[in-house]
């Protein structure tokens, strides 16, 4: 065990996979001499050679498409973006190219390729570069959409993306970069599709994922205070989710919230309580809730930014009001 | 295209005094003798005439001594990447053809007549309510995909957008597949479910099949990439139409590719319209050949009627990118005759102009034409080889229309491996 | 009250306005001389003349982002897009330059913009033609997402459209393009954010949108004939949504099933669910349900496309199983 | 640009025997008597100097007569719309600067050190934790804004990227909002909703600020396209950077402000980087004003560390522009002397080409030396100028901390109307 940044975390799984296999590629704006716009690529130019960190133009929907080419040539390749809000100019190549191939072709052509980088907000980067795309990727068949929250998991997951042969979305989170986590030594790999129980609890469930973690964990924290034992769930899977792991829970604590730092309408966690109340509706001791970014661009003025994200203690406080009123 | 230093004389480079005078001629129209030209050799050649022959140089890949440059000549400003007009080309079509074997004009006349065939069947087809969806039919364009593919190597990658049966057929599948696919069949190339415009083969190299214009085009770049960091000297041919090439991720190829030296051969199907657009509405300067040229990537406009100018424009195109050069375009100035899909009425031109090109240009015709002409086949034999891809093609959509429609089972499998 | 297709209905509320605002234009891939490649623009360029109806070349992202600054400059572009599955091009000036910039200029600038076009899926154009993104832009705060069922509401929400303030999302469907239903005679407008009940009943809610709302009413004929009266709700507005008249009709029900056509997670339904469960939870005698596309590409061939959508008869056997076993 | 047909003799047309003995020597390099080149009025130009003649002609707008060219000449060859070169560029400088008054010096100097110490402001304060998220300084590159805003109107549109500060006060946008703004406050442009990146000034007609590389550009033409349909003689001038240069949708724009003959100046502030990495990794060819060619767009690469050499270029651009001729490129060789945003440790190059940029390109640096040099000021007025100037900004930055943060009320406005 080392403690180790989620960034180094990335970074060492990337790192780690192109040793052993020559056919992986990291690709994307600054990923090479710059070493990465959030210095995610540190070291990697000088131990690989610019044939294998390539440092492209600005031009989001070129670079994805040769990467979706490039796999279809036996490549893997790992695409960068220096900020998901940026894929947008390329979400076509993502959606249609790589998403609809496997089908389309009746499984003659698969794409494994990886898409990652920062998501969500930072700090005060204001509306245009603090997009959530998570649930816009969840909406998709053909994809794999993941999200891990502290440095293990990165590590893993980023692994078991690597060596997936679909087009696997993975999304980071800036703030996360510098947390330190403990990471297993050796080689290992975090399976898609799982999620984790960061916290075991009995009284309720708060399902989130990426920096909502965080945000759940010291929730659970100020609750505990009022004897409320919360159990806190990390999706890191977001496509497919692991539903099981969450019905379970709800059948044991009778009560959901889920936490995410994008916004409600249509996202993942109107997936999950509209699943969990098709499916656990007769378990729920009270109606299930969202927490959510408010339903606004998000705003760059510190105090702005500061009430839009889901805090703790807005948490925390949205749990009590919950199971004190129900 | 390749750089030779000028070893002898200007004049022997090119030709001779001969010929020179020759192309002098047709280049300027002025009538020169040709000891004239010839005296040149020894007493050097008078300044009025050293712009167009450094034209002729640059043209024909020599490198330009500096002393023979005029002061303030810039050899950029010879570098003639393209030819601006169609008419032109059309009419150089017939020096070219000396280089062509009697094989080659069997072969080309075989294989457009399938693709013409397959096209028309499908229609028919289409008509019946056999095939649904959108369809593209390739007729009128065969010369393209079937010059292409003579001048390639099966271990050369080929991508397209939608209107992609012809370069599946060129590339090698078996008609009996695609015709399985248009008709939702489980023998489908994709088991039913890409229908026309998603078709894949990876076995011989075919990459798609892209329903998005404009979208194979990064991809085909990306292809180009994989070839050549797998060290390997085989090539991509990226497909794409007039229409597409107005799409952004297009000139974000084109800079990839020159960048990174890419071995791709763009290969723009300019059929004249993107639906019912045309290209003079579409496309600001008109120009696809000359698009490259800011990235530094030379462009030819080729005659896409003929399959021997494509043929001979693809060869030095596949020569310039495997000798390490990075990209070409290649534009070929062709037409289709239907409309833009089944569903078109086709307002946009006139049926004149429909006609005009079938009758003055069918690249099947004229190639017929020349078989006939120079006795390569008789009427006979010529008639007998369309009756043979006729009962090819009508037992191939029968057996098709008889197979068995796509398994439900299909519907959950392949979303991810 | 006349009889027209909804194909006319748009074209008609498209006209009328342009006679009565010059600043309004059409822009959009084959609008002009090709009368748009469904039609819907037939007769426009020969009223309105080159200036105020322009075939583009095909560069979405391109005349997009031209409209937004058309916009910007005082004009109101209609921008059509051939399919909205060509909208993942622009999607990025859609969302980041259309929708957040009256928030991020502080309501400095704002964007009057109708995007509109067909969704979702057609007949057997397979999975890149055949995209409904009516989930992704229900995400989007700084948008109005609308989705017409019949000629008439086409007709009237598309001059709401044209004369909002805001960029509009205007989702139509291809099929529906040849349906004909009554319009009323005159101008009218159909007010943002109201849902509307096809069909009122008592036993359960069905909830949808566009072709889903036929889907919907063949489905309650169906049910007729089981003796269950459903209520059939026509959302309308995918954004904001009108949740008082959904809660209200589940208050009645006590029982809510969503249908729609895109896929399920999170989708439309999902968000109208976990709503409902969240604030109608009382009410509601059974788990609440979703109907939507299988969750994969859209198959070509005819067999396995009919499988892939709901139809009315699947969607009557969810009703009556649901009622049953609850 | 403009086309006027030859009348007299081409020798008086291009300034006489003196200047153009003169031109020719800086452009070929050769000595020529200027009397020589006179007696050519009378005996005929050689045909040794035509070709640099004819390219004379046509950057001078002149038209050429078709009796002029030798044999197999094209016209279109020469048809420079751009220099390749910058070290040329920076030599002509010094010609142009006849043409500009004592005034418009002193206002250059004026409004180029505004931009600098507010700026600069802007740096100290981010230092100091007030000012958050991305912020990108333009110091360097005052030329730019400061010369293009004197050459247009203020009915004129103005869009940039995220780097846009100095075009909102060249704008005439109040500093003090603008800190406000990078502070977070109610007071700011956007009520501190919209921070460094994202500001808006309709009155002043600026347009943004915007966030994704590129994006601005067919917003952009789409003010023009608004100019055009209101028939004002208005136009819109967008920059962008060289990295955004690559942007798909910039040649998108391209195409449609050709065909549509779209009122639009491209600005292209190309300070050399995108972000960490150098034009010459990233633009095939690297010459950024040619990129309009192939859709018939001009271009002219300007040096973009003079306010003169920009103001002359701009004004041509907008005459251009305003004629009904539609787009035109203006690629502005520039450079910033900080690191791309405050965060960024700049590695990729060497302080020593900072360095010699500051000491030998320096904008302002030049002008000061220019209005002392020609006595329009002297050294204590110039010292008088900057300490009006930064106290003006060091009060406005102070009343800025000093307002109220954004009302947390503003949440929630202005997400739809
Ligand atoms: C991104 C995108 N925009 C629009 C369309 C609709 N569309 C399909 S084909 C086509 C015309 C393309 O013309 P061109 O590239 O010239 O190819 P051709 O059909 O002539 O072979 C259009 C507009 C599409 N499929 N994808
Ligand atoms: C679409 C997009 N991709 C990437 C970025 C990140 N980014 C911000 S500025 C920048 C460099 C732009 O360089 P250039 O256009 O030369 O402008 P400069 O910063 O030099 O003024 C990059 C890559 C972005 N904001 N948007
Ligand atoms: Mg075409
Ligand atoms: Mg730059």
């Amino acid at each position: 065990m080392a403690n180790v940044t989620v960034r180094l975390a990335i970074r060492d799984a990337i790192a780690e996979e192109m040793r052993k296999n020559p056919d992986i590629f990291l690709i994307g704006e600054e990923v090479g001499e710059y070493e990465g716009a959030y210095k995610v690529s540190q070291g990697l130019l000088a131990e690989f050679g610019n044939k294998r960190i390539i440092d492209t133009p600005i031009t989001e929907a070129g670079f994805t498409g040769l990467a979706v080419g490039a796999a279809m040539g036996g490549l893997v390749p790992i695409v960068e973006f220096m900020t998901w809000n940026f894929a947008f100019q390329a979400i076509d190549q993502i959606i249609n190219s790589a998403a609809k191939t496997l089908y389309m072709s009746g499984g003659k052509v698969n794409i494994p390729i990886v898409f990652r980088g920062p998501n969500g907000s930072a700090l005060q980067v204001a509306a245009q570069h603090s997009h959530d795309l998570s649930s816009i990727f969840s909406n998709i068949p053909g994809l794999v959409v993941l999200s891990p929250y502290d440095s293990a998991d990165a590590k893993g997951m980023l692994k078991a993306a690597i060596n997936s042969p679909n087009p696997v979305i993975f999304l980071e989170n800036e703030i996360l970069y510098n947390e330190s986590f403990e990471v297993p030594d050796g080689d290992y790999i975090i399976p898609i599709g799982k999620a984790s129980i960061k916290k075991s609890g009995k009284d309720i469930t708060l399902v989130s994922f990426s920096r909502g973690v965080h945000t759940s964990l010291e929730a659970s924290k100020i609750l505990s205070k009022h004897n409320i034992n919360a159990e806190v769930i990390d999706l890191r899977s977001l496509r497919p989710i692991d539903f099981e792991t969450i019905i379970n829970s709800v059948k044991k604590t009778n009560n959901i919230i889920t936490v995410e730092e994008g916004w409600l309408s249509s996202g993942l966690g109107a997936e999950i309580i509209s699943r969990v109340s098709s499916e656990a509706f007769n378990y729920l001791d009270a109606p299930p809730l969202r927490i959510g970014a408010l339903d606004v661009p998000l705003p760059y003025a510190k105090n702005l930014e500061e009430q839009s994200i889901p805090t703790a203690k807005r948490v925390a406080k949205e749990c009590l009001y919950h199971l004190q009123n129900n | 295209m390749e750089q030779n230093i000028i070893s002898g004389n200007v004049i022997d480079v090119l030709g001779g005094g001969r010929k020179l005078a020759k192309l002098l001629k047709s280049n300027t129209g002025i009538v020169l003798n040709e000891k004239t030209v010839y005296s040149w050799k020894q007493q050097g050649v008078p300044d009025k005439w050293k712009p167009v022959l450094v034209k002729l140089l640059v043209k024909n890949g020599f490198e330009v001594p500096k002393s023979f440059l005029l002061p303030g000549m810039d050899i950029a400003n010879f570098q003639i990447t393209n030819s601006k007009n169609i008419e032109s080309l059309y009419s150089t079509k017939d020096s070219n053809l000396e280089e062509i074997s009697p094989l080659l004009l069997k072969e080309f006349y075989y294989e457009m007549l399938l693709l013409r065939r397959f096209e028309e069947k499908v229609g028919q087809m289409y008509g019946l309510g056999l095939i649904g969806g959108f369809c593209h039919l390739y007729i009128g364009q065969e010369a393209v995909s079937v010059g292409m593919e003579k001048a390639i190597k099966k271990q050369d990658a080929v991508i397209t957008g939608y209107r992609c049966h012809a370069h599946l057929i060129s590339r090698g599948t078996d008609p009996y597949v695609i015709f399985s696919e248009l008709l939702g069949k489980n023998d489908g190339i994709s088991s039913g479910k890409g229908g026309s415009m998603h078709m894949f083969d990876p076995k011989n190299n075919f990459w798609g099949g892209h329903g998005i214009v404009g979208a194979q085009v990064p991809i085909g770049i990306g292809l180009a990439f994989s070839l050549k960091y797998k060290n390997t000297n085989n090539l991509s041919v990226t497909y794409f139409g007039d229409g597409a090439a107005n799409q952004g991720q297009v000139y974000e190829s084109y800079n990839m590719a020159s960048l990174w030296k890419l071995p791709v051969i763009f290969c723009i199907e300019n059929n004249q319209y993107g639906m019912g657009t045309s290209i003079k509405k579409a496309s600001a300067g008109n120009d696809l050949s000359k698009h490259g040229e800011s990235f530094d990537i030379p462009g030819i406009a080729v005659d896409g009627m003929n399959p021997v100018s494509v043929y001979l424009a693809a060869k030095k195109a596949a020569n310039w990118v495997r000798s390490g050069n990075g990209p070409i375009i290649l534009e070929m100035k062709t037409y289709r005759y239907r409309g833009h899909s089944m569903s078109d009425p086709a307002k946009y031109r006139t049926r004149e102009e429909v006609q005009r090109m079938r009758d003055e240009k069918d690249p099947i015709e004229s190639i017929r034409n020349k078989l006939l002409n120079e006795n390569i086949y008789n009427e006979e034999e010529v008639n007998k080889i369309d009756k043979t891809i006729r009962q090819e093609i009508s037992d191939k959509a029968d057996k098709a229309i008889n197979a068995d429609v796509s398994n439900l089972d299909n519907i959950h499998t392949h979303v991810l491996l």
